[in-house]
């Protein structure tokens, strides 16, 4: 994984190599670097397989990372490379040519996250979400309880309890509470 | 009083001299005196032909110098020559009349030469004398060089200069046969010569016959004259093909009586071969001119054939010769002088001359009469021709002439249909001199045709009441089709109204769907609107023939019968949208059916009449058909054979059945019931009447009745199965159709009561049941547009009349109780039950379940299931073609219930024939040796069963609810669009997988491999002809060398 | 014409019986196929209880006039094709509308109500139902072939079409019956049997999951119903053609009722036992085992 | 509200010619509204006809979350739900129980109302799980309805996160008694409150694509 990385970074600006396990790290890639590197490693390093695309949201940063996850088959492992972008403008080339299988995770993307991957096949549709209204769901800013509050009828009488404290009660009644 | 016939040639001659004393300018005047020349020797040969038809006066011999051969020259007028001097006479005036503006433009040196031309070929005809022979066929050549130079066309030239060439090898060993021939008779008359025989000579006369012979242009030795064909002027091709060829026939016939008898082989060994192989040449033909050269060719070769059997045709001699060679000159004179209309060179050009329907007329007229079909001179010839033929046992031969008829006609009527079916940018412009001569043809060959009616010594068919009914409508044309329409349903049952009392009950049966039938489908018809032109002609005609099929007691009837059914369908199927290549494959296949026919019957007729011996005036053989019955053993089964594949030809039997689909399928919507539901019936009609008179026949151990019946089963099980697997309605009920028939064929081929009774069951019932899906599901197809199943559904609420008919035919055909299907199916166990052989019964097993899957999938994907948008607004079938369905719903049900209306004394005929097995009609059941049925008690319970439970469901579910067509249980889901939702596409896909091995299409592959062989045989002949002069030369040095060591080894 | 009208309630009578006992036998080979998963299956009487519910339904819907009739031509067929057979061999009263055709009115009779309810799911416009017919009618159309040659063997046997006729021959101890006299013929029908009785192996035309049980998809209340009563009535009568033309036929009601237990049970024992086939599995199955055996039947006999 | 482009007004030429507008709401889709239907006029066939619809309870076949796995059980010799005269059936034509498994996501809710919609009167709910009772651990989920007798008519919850089989079968029995009292008239009271149940599917479910009553 090392020499792989060596190999890359001489070819590429990227960015520190975060090692997981043996068969498992993850590399920084520069937005604008990452079609050429996604290639070099399917078509010059064996790793040919797209494991997954998802994106997380660093709201505080104002950053959308994107994972790219690639198998190697024959090393038996899997290299991630992390792309940060713009949250505010959430754009992202397509990479549905390298994998059509891209293409559905962009589409999922697009859904819960909001980012656009222009170009991609049947980008506009919908995915699993039919007729959202709202901010999309996975965004951190969307908050899903005050949201489901206003949209979806409650049974009144619902009562949440804290699960350690109403599982002591219940095993141990009349104790105090613990460390206390 | 008749003009002595040495002004024909005077005049010609005359008339050449006085144009080239003309001044250069007078052209007007020199074409006058042409025209005018050549009318007067018109007249004058008419004038002897009408002297020597009318009075049967003897030839007449003229001298010329005062003197008796071999002192001066003799000419010689009979009847041929007359007729032949007529023929040419007028085909140089036509001729002339058609390259008027080509003759004028050239000056009167062009007429002169045409006009040395006719009077050439009418010396050739005339003279007796060889060495006059010689110098007239001198003349022909250097006229010939001449007149081709009239074409536009720049070929001509060097056609004309090879022309040139190749002639002087021929005047050369004329030439020297004559002195040789001279040298040893001392004479030059030909009768003088005739006297002493040709043994002295042989050598010498052999170059004389094969110079002449060659003159005939036969195989191979022809390439010049194919040359000329295509690029000379059409007026002048016709003269050439029509009126040289004739004369020159006619030489090599009065040459030939020089040689006597022994010499006869030749000329039918050089006239087989050129037939067969002129016809195969022209298959592959793209060029009009060139395609009618080969054509030229052929026909000579099979004149040549007649004049070398002349032994045994006796005094039929001039009956089919002449019958024959004037068919083939006025025929190819007109279709020369149509080739003048046509702007382009390619068959597919003709298309333009659909812009006029006479001149379409005038087209199928002349193929008509160069296939030999009724009721054309070349018909009663080919008939007598074969006949004598087959009575002489020489069957090769007949074999190989019908094997070449067939081939022409294949190449004709392909061509037919590109001119009517295919698109031609060009226009017609119709001066009246071009139009004159056309019709003159036109005119000659309907005339033809009844004079050769009339000395056929049978029945003329120009004098047959339906026909002529049937050809009165050619007159009608103008009319509007409702009138028409309206005359054609009267006609026919007033045709019923008045004969039906002339016929057995079997007949009655099919008279009843023949005419009344046929009425019936007609009134679907009034759909049409404007003037139909070309359809009521060919519709008349095919019924014409089937009822003169069921009037026909011997032979001929029977066969002209058959040709007039077969070519009026043929017309009546071409006139479907996409339908040329399959109609084109139903005239081949019913064509060579028909042949097959026409040898049975031939050979049948040798061995059931004994001809008359020669000098007796009695027509040629014909035989009643009953008397088929008393044929004995070697030849019976054989003659059965021939028959049985003839009318299983028209029955679509496996095997014969590939030019059903296409050819029903693609008909119009009114059309395919009437070739479906009725003109099927004519050929189970022929095998009741086979069957009826012959009986069981066996060949080298084979029971052919069981052949039979194999067949049967197999097409009733291959019929159904390849129908299962169509996307497109009418395909299907047309394989349907085949396996149908197969049931019929299989029933009649079980040879016993119930057999015959079941057959004569579904000839009524496929008739109502068939022609009712064809009018519903052409309903269907001209509302929605397409005949695709998968695009319909969901008509039922929006054509309920038509899904009516549609769910009541397929209950009768599928035979589920209690509608008339059940009956055949009734009749069915119980003929089995009888039967020596029990194998192919399981394949009728299979094929009724079979026959239930495409018409459960006919009913569903068309009116059930899901509607699509673009026929949401659609209305129901016009009334026209509804009212026919719902007059057959009403058949239908009455014959369910009463079959004994018709069956009891059908069934009390048969036992004439079949005694064993009747059934018993004592009150309303119906009982056999094995079981009963009682048609009204099961309508009866069934009826009440079914209203019972309706009654109790209406009580029930008083208060459903109407939903719409997307309101259906869709996994929780809703449908998308109804296409995507309509479960119709391969709708048997299973079934494919299980059982696709079976309808391979073995079949079609087999008759494709066989076109394409024709094909190729035809295009390898064709690089003999590379348009190089010397070649040619080669190919008549050939040609003789060949024919000489052929008569060496003789 | 002379109808004797009594036989008007004497068919009453019959389908009462059937209906009854078709509802029982029905249940009681369900409950025998439960016990053999070890459960103890449904309520004898569930049948009944079914069949009130569903006419108990207030609301319906239809999709026209053919769906409407569908049910109706579905239960005709199965009533009339009770009625077409002397169901109890001598017996006048139970003889029923037998008058009306042999044998052969009551094979084609088969395929009436057949046909309608093809009709009648077809205009439901539901693909299902489309795609369970034609499943339907291409193993039918195979699996009839082998019932059709032995029934020709069976009449060529006895040289008659006549039902009561071939019961008749078969009198006199049991190895009388056909099953006996002519064991290939019956071996090739009871193959037939198996593809005719919408049991597994051969019942992927109603295959409930993938294809929502096919052609009644879209059935439901009184339409459902009358099926349920068709679906005890025919059965009972198709066997009942089995028993007449191979077993002997029966004399009374009760062995009647024993020996269609048996030959319904012998599907059923089938069906427990064997999974599903596919279409073009089941004709091979048919043409490869069944079809030899009916050739051979009418070879021999 | 958006609508799918199969649903909208389309133009469409005829094979003779003619041009004009196919609108599938209308011209696919019955539009009639669901009316109440009284039962039997007599009490008493009535009372008959409730006791065999109580003995002859027929689930549809359609597991809408993950409490359908406590069904399959049911079928199992170890529990054998259909001694109790109760079978599953694969469409809703004919089946009369529609048991909602579980959560509904507003996805799945369109499918369960129209899968109930297209069942016959009377029909019968039971809510299974605490899903469907106040939507349990989706209780702050995007996505999921928490209150199933906002939407349809319910005539019986089944508590629990999973319900086991047992108390499955304990329901059907308590179903039965509610049936044999005459008082599982869901049916009815869709019809007569289609308005008011409308309005709640309809604020949850933003894309409707359906006629308003899919029969």
């Amino acid at each position: 994984m090392r020499e792989l990385y060596a190999r890359l970074k001489a070819l590429y600006p990227l960015g520190e190599l975060t090692e997981q396990r043996k068969n498992l790290a993850f590399v920084t890639v520069p937005a604008a670097h990452l079609r050429d590197t996604l290639l070099h490693l399917r078509d010059k390093e064996g790793f040919t397989h797209l494991v997954l695309l998802t994106a997380v949201d660093w709201l505080e940063e104002g950053q959308f990372q994107l994972t790219y996850l690639l198998n190697n088959r024959a090393l038996a492992c899997d290299l991630g490379l992390r792309v940060l972008i713009q949250r505010d403008t959430a754009t992202m080339e397509s990479i549905h040519d390298l994998w059509p299988t891209a293409a559905t995770y962009q589409r999922e993307l697009r859904e819960m996250f909001g980012i656009d991957f222009p170009g991609s096949p049947r980008i506009e549709e919908e995915f699993i979400l039919e007729g959202w209204n709202s901010i999309p769901p996975y965004r951190r800013d969307f908050d899903t309880l005050k949201y489901a509050q206003e949209a979806y009828a409650e049974r009144p009488g619902r009562v949440t309890h804290d699960p350690e404290t109403h599982m002591r009660l219940q095993m141990y009644p009349g104790q105090h509470p613990a460390g206390k | 009083m008749v003009i002595n016939a040495l002004h024909i040639l005077a005049t010609g001659l005359g008339a050449a001299f006085l144009t080239g004393l003309l001044d250069e300018k007078r052209n007007g005047l020199a074409f006058m005196i042409t025209l005018g020349a050549l009318a007067f020797m018109s007249a004058v040969s008419a004038g002897w032909l009408v002297l020597f038809a009318a009075t049967g006066a003897h030839p007449m011999d003229i001298q010329t110098a005062g003197t008796p051969p071999p002192f001066a020259i003799a000419l010689r007028m009979g009847l041929a020559e007359a007729a032949l001097l007529t023929l040419i006479n007028l085909a140089g005036l036509f001729a002339a009349m058609h390259m008027g503006e080509t003759l004028l433009a050239r000056g009167r040196r062009a007429m002169a030469v045409l006009l040395v031309m006719v009077m050439a070929l009418c010396g050739l005809v005339l003279t007796r004398d060889l060495f006059n022979l010689f110098v007239f066929f001198e003349l022909i050549v250097i006229a010939t060089g001449g007149l081709v130079l009239l074409s536009d066309d720049e070929r001509a030239v060097s056609a004309g200069f090879k022309y040139l060439i190749v002639s002087q090898f021929i005047s050369v060993l004329l030439l020297v046969g004559i002195v040789f021939g001279y040298h040893a008779t001392g004479t030059l008359n030909i009768d003088g010569m005739a006297e002493q025989g040709s043994g002295a000579f042989a050598l010498a006369f052999f170059l004389i016959l094969i110079a002449v012979a060659a003159e005939l242009k036969p195989f191979p030795a022809n390439g010049w004259a194919l040359d000329i064909y295509e690029s000379a002027h059409p007026g002048f091709a016709a003269l050439f093909s029509a009126a040289a060829a004739s004369a020159a026939l006619f030489a090599f016939d009065k040459v030939l009586a020089i040689g006597g008898a022994e010499w006869l082989p030749v000329a039918t060994g050089i006239g087989i071969v050129s037939f067969v192989a002129g016809n195969l040449l022209a298959l592959p033909q793209t060029n009009d001119r060139r395609l009618l050269g080969y054509s030229s060719i052929a026909q000579s070769g099979l004149i040549l054939v007649a004049i070398g059997q002349q032994d045994i045709l006796g005094e039929h001699y001039l009956f089919i010769a002449g019958g024959l060679l004037l068919s083939h000159a006025v025929a190819k004179a007109g279709l020369y002088w149509l080739s003048g209309f046509v702007a382009g060179r390619e068959l597919t050009d003709w298309a333009a001359l659909r812009q006029r329907p006479l001149l379409v007329l005038a087209f199928v007229t002349g193929i008509a009469m160069l296939s030999g079909l009724p009721p054309f001179p070349g018909f009663y010839a080919k008939w007598e021709l074969v006949h004598l033929l087959a009575n002489e046992g020489r069957l090769a031969l007949l074999g190989w002439i019908l094997f070449g008829a067939l081939v022409e006609a294949g190449y004709l009527f392909r061509w037919f249909g590109y001119a009517i079916k295919r698109e031609s940018a060009h226009t017609i412009d119709c001066p009246p001199d071009r139009v004159i001569p056309v019709i003159a043809a036109l005119l000659a060959g309907w005339a033809l045709g009844f004079a050769w009616g009339e000395l056929s010594g049978r029945s003329n068919l120009l004098l047959v009441l339906p026909l002529l009914f049937a050809l009165a409508f050619l007159l009608l044309e103008w009319a509007p089709a409702w009138l028409k329409n309206t005359l054609a349903i009267g006609g026919l049952s007033l045709y019923f109204l008045q004969t039906w009392q002339d016929y057995d009950p079997l007949r009655l049966i099919f008279l009843v769907i023949f005419t009344l039938g046929g009425a019936i489908i007609f009134l679907a018809s009034f759909h049409a609107h404007g003037r139909r032109i070309g359809f009521y002609p060919s519709a008349m005609t095919m019924f014409a023939g089937m009822v003169l099929l069921l009037q026909a007691t011997d032979s001929f009837g029977f066969f002209a019968a058959w040709e007039l059914l077969t070519i009026g369908s043929y017309f009546l199927i071409l006139r479907g949208k996409e339908s040329e290549p399959h109609a084109l494959s139903y005239i081949v296949f019913s064509l060579g059916g028909a042949f097959l026919i026409l040898a049975g019957f031939a050979i049948a007729a040798a061995s059931v009449v004994t001809l008359a011996p020669s000098g007796a005036v009695s027509p040629a053989p014909t035989f009643e058909i009953a008397s088929l019955a008393t044929l004995a053993q070697p030849v019976a089964p054989w003659v059965f054979l021939l028959l049985a594949i003839g009318f299983m030809t028209k029955t679509a039997a496996i095997g014969l059945h590939i030019w059903l689909p296409g050819a029903h399928a693609e008909a119009e919507t009114d059309v395919s019931p009437m070739v479906s539901g009725v003109l099927l019936k004519a050929g189970l009609y022929g095998l009741f009447v086979l069957l009826m008179s012959m009986g069981r026949q066996s060949l080298y151990g084979v029971d052919l009745v069981n052949l039979m019946l194999w067949i049967g089963a197999i097409t009733a099980l291959l019929g159904n199965l390849m129908a299962i697997f169509q996307e497109d309605a009418k395909r299907l009920l047309a394989y349907s159709s085949i396996g149908q028939m197969g049931y019929a064929l299989f029933g009649l081929a079980l040879m016993n009561h119930l057999g015959w009774l079941m057959a004569l069951m579904f000839v009524i019932n496929h008739y109502v049941y068939k022609s009712m899906l064809f009018l519903s599901v052409g309903g269907v197809a001209k509302r929605t547009g397409t005949r695709a199943m998968y695009q319909m559904g969901g008509l039922i609420t929006l054509m309920p009349l038509s899904f009516i008919a549609t769910l009541v035919g397929i209950i009768a055909m599928s035979g589920v109780p209690p509608l008339s299907g059940f009956g055949g199916r009734w009749i069915f166990y119980n003929a089995i039950m009888d039967a020596d052989t029990r194998l192919p019964m399981v394949l009728i097993f299979l094929s009724g379940p079979i026959a239930f899957l495409y018409l459960f999938r006919l009913i569903h994907t068309i009116f059930l299931g899901q509607l699509k948008d673009e026929h949401r607004r659609l209305k129901e079938a016009p009334l026209s073609i509804v009212l026919p369905q719902m007059i057959y719903v009403a058949i239908l049900i009455g014959v369910a219930i009463f079959p004994g209306l018709i069956l009891r004394r059908v069934d009390a005929y048969i036992s004439q024939f079949l005694p064993d097995g009747a059934l018993n009609w004592e009150g309303l059941t119906i009982t056999s040796q094995y079981g009963w049925w009682n048609p009204v008690a099961i309508m009866i319970v069934v009826a009440c069963i079914f209203l019972l439970i309706f009654g109790w469901l209406l009580f029930v579910n008083r208060k459903a609810q109407k939903v719409k067509q997307f309101n259906i249980v869709f996994s929780a889901e809703r449908p998308y669009r109804p296409e995507t939702t309509h479960f119709a596409w391969n709708f048997f896909a299973p079934y494919k997988k299980a059982m696709g091995f079976l309808v391979q299409p073995f079949v079609t592959r087999f008759w494709g491999a066989i076109t394409d062989l024709l094909h190729t045989a035809g295009d390898l002949g064709r690089r003999l002809y590379n348009g190089n002069g010397q070649i040619y030369a080669f190919h008549f040095l050939i040609f003789v060398v060949v024919v000489f060591v052929s008569q060496l080894g003789m | 014409m002379d109808f004797d009208w009594m036989k008007i309630p004497y068919a009453f009578l019959t389908v009462f019986i059937v209906v009854n006992y078709g509802f029982l036998m029905g249940a009681l080979i369900q409950k025998i196929g439960a016990r053999a998963g070890r459960r103890h299956g449904i309520p004898i009487w569930q049948y009944y209880l079914d069949v009130i519910k569903n006419y108990g339904l207030r609301t319906s819907i239809t999709h026209g006039v053919m769906f409407y009739l569908g049910p109706v031509f579905r239960l005709s067929g199965g009533v009339g094709l009770l009625l077409f057979m002397p169901v109890i061999y001598g017996s006048y009263m139970f003889s029923n509308f037998s008058f009306a055709g042999d044998l052969i009115l009551a094979l084609y009779f088969v395929f009436f109500g057949t046909l309608g309810m093809a009709l009648g799911a077809g205009e439901s416009g539901h693909p299902h139902a489309a795609i369970g017919v034609t499943r339907g009618l291409q193993q039918v159309s195979m699996a009839e072939l082998p019932f059709a040659m032995a029934v020709f063997s069976v009449a060529l046997q006895y040289q008659t079409l006549s039902i009561t006729e071939i019961v008749a021959a078969q009198q006199g101890g049991m190895m009388n019956w056909t099953l006996f006299t002519n064991p290939i013929a019956v071996a090739a029908a009871m193959l037939a049997f198996l593809g005719s009785m919408m049991r597994p192996p051969f019942d992927v035309f109603i295959a409930p999951q993938e294809i929502p049980i096919g052609p009644p998809t879209e059935y439901h209340s009184s339409y459902l119903a009358l099926m349920q009563t068709n679906r005890a009535i025919f059965p009972v009568a198709k066997i009942v053609i089995y028993m007449n033309l191979f077993f002997g036929g029966a004399g009374s009601w009760p062995e009647l009722f024993v020996k269609v237990f048996f030959l319904y049970l012998f599907s059923a024992f089938v069906g427990v036992c064997f999974p599903r086939f596919r279409v073009e599995q089941s004709i091979r199955f048919f043409l490869v085992w069944a079809v030899p055996l009916g050739v051979l039947s009418i070879m021999v006999v | 509200m958006t609508t799918k482009p199969e649903l909208m007004k389309r133009m469409v030429k005829g094979p003779d010619g003619l041009e004009f507008e196919v609108d599938p709401l209308r011209d696919y889709y019955c539009e009639a509204p669901p009316t109440v239907m009284p039962g039997a006029y007599i009490q008493i066939v009535e009372d008959f006809f409730n006791w065999a619809r109580s003995k002859s309870l027929w689930i549809l076949g359609f597991g809408t979350g993950c409490g359908a796995i406590e069904m399959r059980p049911l079928m199992t010799p170890r529990f054998d739900a259909y001694r109790f005269g109760v079978a599953w059936r694969p469409t809703p034509r004919q089946a009369n129980l529609f048991i909602i498994s579980g959560y509904l996501s507003t996805k799945t809710l369109k499918r369960a109302i129209r899968a109930y919609e297209q069942m016959q009167n009377p029909k019968y709910v039971i809510g299974l799980g605490s899903c469907t009772i106040n939507g349990g651990m989706y209780w702050d989920s995007y996505n999921t309805i928490k209150k199933l007798d906002e939407y349809l008519p319910v005539d019986l919850y089944i508590a629990g996160c999973m319900p086991r089989p047992e108390a499955l079968l304990a329901g059907f029995e308590e179903m039965k008694k509610i049936i044999r009292t005459g008082k599982a008239e869901g049916a009815n009271q869709y019809a007569e409150n289609f308005a008011w149940y409308k309005a709640n599917q309809k604020r949850v479910i933003h894309d409707w694509d359906m006629p308003d009553y899919n029969w």
